[in-house]
């Protein structure tokens, strides 16, 4: 069991991963592949980035036992609780790391891809901590969505810039960003905020996000029967079943209806990196179509693809009406409002405890990836 | 592969258009032609065209929107008899979806000489090059003002057809210089290779063109030619600015 | 030095304190009383209460050191992260207290006045966790101002009651919370949300908040020269306070400058209490006026009446202006966006620092109680 | 103390006035007497009326909207002679503000004989016990059905005029039926004193009147008064309802 564990040779896991971009980004992307490998052999480095994670962002965060809805659904939830991070979500443990990472670069400037906006507020944080600009790409569907959170990145100092091409989501933020990246590669850092991308951000995102599930199995002290994360880019998946790799725990991701790559997709090329991919018969990418602004993605990380087609991992979907049910069923029996993406893992624990894909009495470790104030504008109006 | 798509007796114009603009794209590449294009790139539009700016994003929608699909594109072009050779200019997923043997072979059965994939570096190439090298295909690499001498090397090892030197480091689009990092790009690569070397990304005019010519074998205009087709020229219209072009590297 | 330190003695807090409430309400306070002293000399009480603050509330917050501000201020300034807790407030602390004592006396119900909504949140969270119905007051204007938190509390479960009358604020609120508890003492508990009420709010609501304070200094290991705190009801500030009241540390309580009871008021009693009031010459009580709905209050707990009667804590105030400029610098330069009830003691520390009243070189700890979510909407209104 | 404000020969009706109310309110004092009143309470409006449900809020905050205050409502009693005694009720706040004994004195002064604060439990009642007694008030005192057989104990030592036991938990306000806990309430509190007993919050018709007074010494009427003068009623059609429930208690 090398994946998950290792640092992928070229980039690659499996049949997927690589780095597919123009000559003009090769470099860059080999400057912060190099700069990456040794500042994570760098205890100095290591200190910095735990210290902040320890005294700025909240971690630990809590492994919190679901007692109510453990003892009506007849199973042991633990939610690992990312919402209590800094910022509302465990995006904020890849930009710390990234954001030091870019500081040690010499680089003065952050751009940064968003879809729910809890990337690009986590960006426009560590930007404002430590001393870089910011300048975060958001499809303007997805402003319109996460309006509360364009107000976070402006308060703290970020440039949000709308993006009005294609979907208008995150897949088109993701253009907008790179072709930004390309055009000031001195000075600025590409801050990816999940497991795509080209190498090494694959690798690197895991390896920032890996404390979930390391901090998830110290606390939760045995082996569970199932971990489960919701998946969209895959950084919180990767970051919480590397925790778990080596055990005997069943690893569930848990995808949008909507937008699920591993479900209904291909192997395809985007985004720099081979993964699989929503794409019509000749390969244009389909448009993702998800209540949750942060899985309305076509694609997914090319770990999760190979994890998917070794066997190691397993994917399932939730619809939006399950996610918004799941919100509400969360909320009422253990007081988090967690966020929509959060809510598609919730989901599918609820409608799988009690059934072959979920026995009754299984332990289930659930990562609590953000917390839904966010949110709440899109499930009031749903409700109206 | 040295072998060149390109005429070597005078400074080469070649031109990118977008596959399946219009219902008749095709009366463009005969006016490209007439007007003193060496070679023309055809744009298959991708979705998510990473490395192109406002102009081409644009023409790929509007292309997509229209219908248009590499099936219909290439049988368009199977239906036309261009003088000059045609290169496909596209993204790698459209490759790997059909299949990179299936992909090239239909490019060549389609009158197709050269291939170039914009989100393909030389380090991910293999399976390509292989089906290219099989179909007859040239294959056009682009070099970057940041690419190393290492990388330059093995890229002009890797190519055929021509290089294409990005001018600036960016997405394709309109400029109004040409960058200061065009004229030594177009220098170091040709220190090692015997192959054209076109400057590319940001040429929008004759004195562009004209700048380009002066140090390298000739120059890719894109963006220019999108936005005067989106903005409704005619083939003759569209003639009538390559025809300055042209005298301009001339 | 007693205050601060034990149990007050019939209430009183020097000349201020008690319990002034109608006697339909005499027992039922007197209960709670009762049960609070039993409770918190419990072992087993203390232990579920620290299990539910560590595992489900996140406790304990970091204290982060505030570096880019305090070179730019010159002095070191430290901040005890409330907002990192559950519901993003300080407000976390007392519902789970209050919530497991109501448990504990067989009550079915919470009824909680909100100002800010952040106790509404808090007290409707520990209701859902805690399987008891919630029903919560807030004053329609700040319905208006916190929507999202209107939001959070029926998506958690709880019935929000709007309170039209008076100021339409927090005052207005806590009127019709005891007005509901006096028709349903046997079921309900009132979960008042700071430390004013009658005898024994005042004393309960700082010992559940004290964790604040106890956690700071253990995390500080030094003895800062200021601990400062905003103060609306003044829960945040007691509980801070209560960790440093044994030591030199100057105590220093931020009012909004328009609701500022210490700096302008006059001894009364309101709600239950004896304490510094906002009032006419004939003691009819003023409406405050602030940004900040967790501000908009006409008093203060009878303790830090007392606190700064015998000069043991001193009381400033800041205005409007001055708090939404202070929200803006700390998240541009720490990247952390507090509410606008804390940006009055970050507003005080932009403003003091190098004046004699916080002279250069000083440490501070700085209670950051709660985040600016709910905010965003009123700072950006407030922009255009 | 047993001293009682209230003769004992009837079931005594005491209705409630918020003071200053209207510009003329003190004719509604008239009318009340004539019409059978055996004392009045004088409410004096506070901003913050926790134990008032919303008719008698709504009185309160029309009279302070109209300018009424503690000094002009006392000035308009010193100016009318009415021949039932009058007993102010409010709240703390009030009171502690002038400072107990000034307070007191003016009540005295303006012709007022009892006092009611209703958030005021006997915990906390020395500072204005002593008031009261130094000005010559009698201090009412509030009983609730939660109230123990000790508070009830200490209740009764230190009452004066005549005993207020509230029917009901909840706050003042008009109710259907006299509720549950009233009729035991009033028993309890007759066997441990002398003084008359009155039942109050929720009293609103001749029935519930007449139930009061089958248990107790008399019923306290406020909400529905108040909710007849919001709705405008004139001393006149006033005195028509009361008489209503003189009769009822007769
Ligand atoms: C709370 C939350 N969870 C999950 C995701 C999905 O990202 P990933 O799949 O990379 O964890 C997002 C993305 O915005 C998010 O905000
Ligand atoms: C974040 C925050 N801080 C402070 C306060 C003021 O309350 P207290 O003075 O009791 O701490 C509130 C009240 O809502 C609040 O939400």
């Amino acid at each position: 069991m090398t994946s998950l564990m290792t640092e992928p040779a070229a980039g690659r896991f499996g049949d997927f991963g690589g780095r597919f971009v123009p000559e003009s980004l090769v470099p860059a992307c080999a400057a912060v592949a190099a700069a990456f490998g040794e500042a994570w052999a760098d205890k100095d480095f290591r200190d910095e980035l735990d210290s902040l994670l320890a005294v700025y962002a909240g971690r630990p965060t809590p492994l919190t036992p679901a007692g109510n809805l453990s003892a009506r659904l007849g199973i042991s939830l633990w939610l690992k609780r990312e919402d209590l991070a800094h910022t509302g979500s465990h995006k904020i443990n890849n930009v710390l790391g990234q954001g030091l990472l870019a500081r040690r670069m010499g680089r003065t400037r952050l751009i940064a891809e968003t879809g729910a906006g809890q990337h690009g507020v986590a960006t426009a944080t560590a930007a404002a901590l430590l001393g870089l600009s910011a300048t975060i790409y958001m499809g303007s569907r997805d402003i319109e969505r996460q309006r509360l959170n364009v107000h976070r990145m402006e308060m703290l100092g970020a440039t949000v810039v709308p993006v009005t091409s294609g979907s208008r989501t995150l897949k088109d933020a993701t253009n907008e960003a790179m072709r930004a990246w390309v055009a000031d590669t001195d000075q600025a850092h590409f801050l990816l905020g999940s497991v795509g991308g080209p190498h090494p951000y694959p690798w690197m995102v895991r390896e920032f996000q890996r404390v979930i599930g390391t901090e998830a199995r110290r606390q939760a002290g045995f082996t569970p029967d199932v971990v489960v994360a919701c998946v969209g880019g895959g950084s919180n998946a990767a970051g919480t079943f590397a925790g778990f790799v080596d055990t005997t725990a069943r690893l569930i991701g848990v995808e949008a209806a909507g937008g699920a790559a591993m479900s209904n997709g291909a192997p395809g090329v985007v985004h720099g990196t081979r993964s699989m991919v929503l794409q019509d018969s000749e390969g244009q990418i389909a448009e993702a179509e998800s209540i949750a602004a942060g899985l309305d993605y076509p694609g997914i990380g090319p770990e999760h693809a190979h994890l998917g087609a070794i066997g190691r991992a397993e994917y399932r979907t939730v619809t939006d009406d399950e996610v918004i049910e799941a919100v509400g069923r969360l909320a009422r029996s253990e007081g988090i409002i967690c966020a929509l993406e959060t809510a598609h893992a919730v989901a599918w624990v609820l409608k799988a405890a009690g059934t072959a894909d979920l026995p009754a009495n299984s332990t289930v470790v659930l990562t609590l990836s953000g917390r839904g104030d966010k949110d709440m504008h899109t499930l009031i109006g749903d409700k109206a | 592969m040295t072998t060149t798509l390109l005429r070597r007796d005078r400074k080469a114009l070649v031109p990118y258009l977008t596959g399946g603009i219009t219902a008749d794209w095709t009366d463009y590449l005969h006016a490209l032609e007439a007007a003193g294009a060496d070679a023309i790139e055809i744009g298959l539009p991708f979705s998510d065209p990473m490395l192109d700016g406002a102009t081409i994003q644009q023409a790929s929608d509007r292309a997509l929107a229209r219908g248009a699909t590499v099936a219909s594109i290439l049988a368009d072009l199977a239906r036309v008899t261009v003088g000059v050779p045609l290169v496909v200019m596209t993204y790698a997923n459209l490759v790997f979806r059909a299949g990179p043997a299936a992909f090239c072979a239909r490019l060549a059965e389609a009158g197709v000489s050269g291939l170039i994939v914009s989100d393909l570096p030389v380090d991910e190439l293999a399976e390509v090059e292989r089906a290219a090298a099989d179909a007859g295909l040239a294959l056009i690499l682009l070099v970057a003002p940041v690419t190393s001498d290492e990388r330059l090397a093995e890229i002009v090892r890797r190519a055929s057809g021509y290089l294409y030197a990005i001018s600036v480091m960016g997405t394709t689009g309109e400029r109004d210089t040409l960058a200061d990092s065009a004229a030594p790009l177009a220098a170091r690569i040709k220190a090692v290779s015997d192959l054209p070397v076109l400057l590319g990304f940001g040429i929008s005019g004759p004195a562009q063109a004209a700048a380009a010519g002066a140090v390298a074998d000739g120059a890719v205009v894109g963006a220019a030619v999108m936005r005067r087709i989106l903005d409704g020229a005619t083939p003759d219209e569209l003639a009538v600015d390559i025809a300055r072009l042209r005298a301009a590297l001339d």
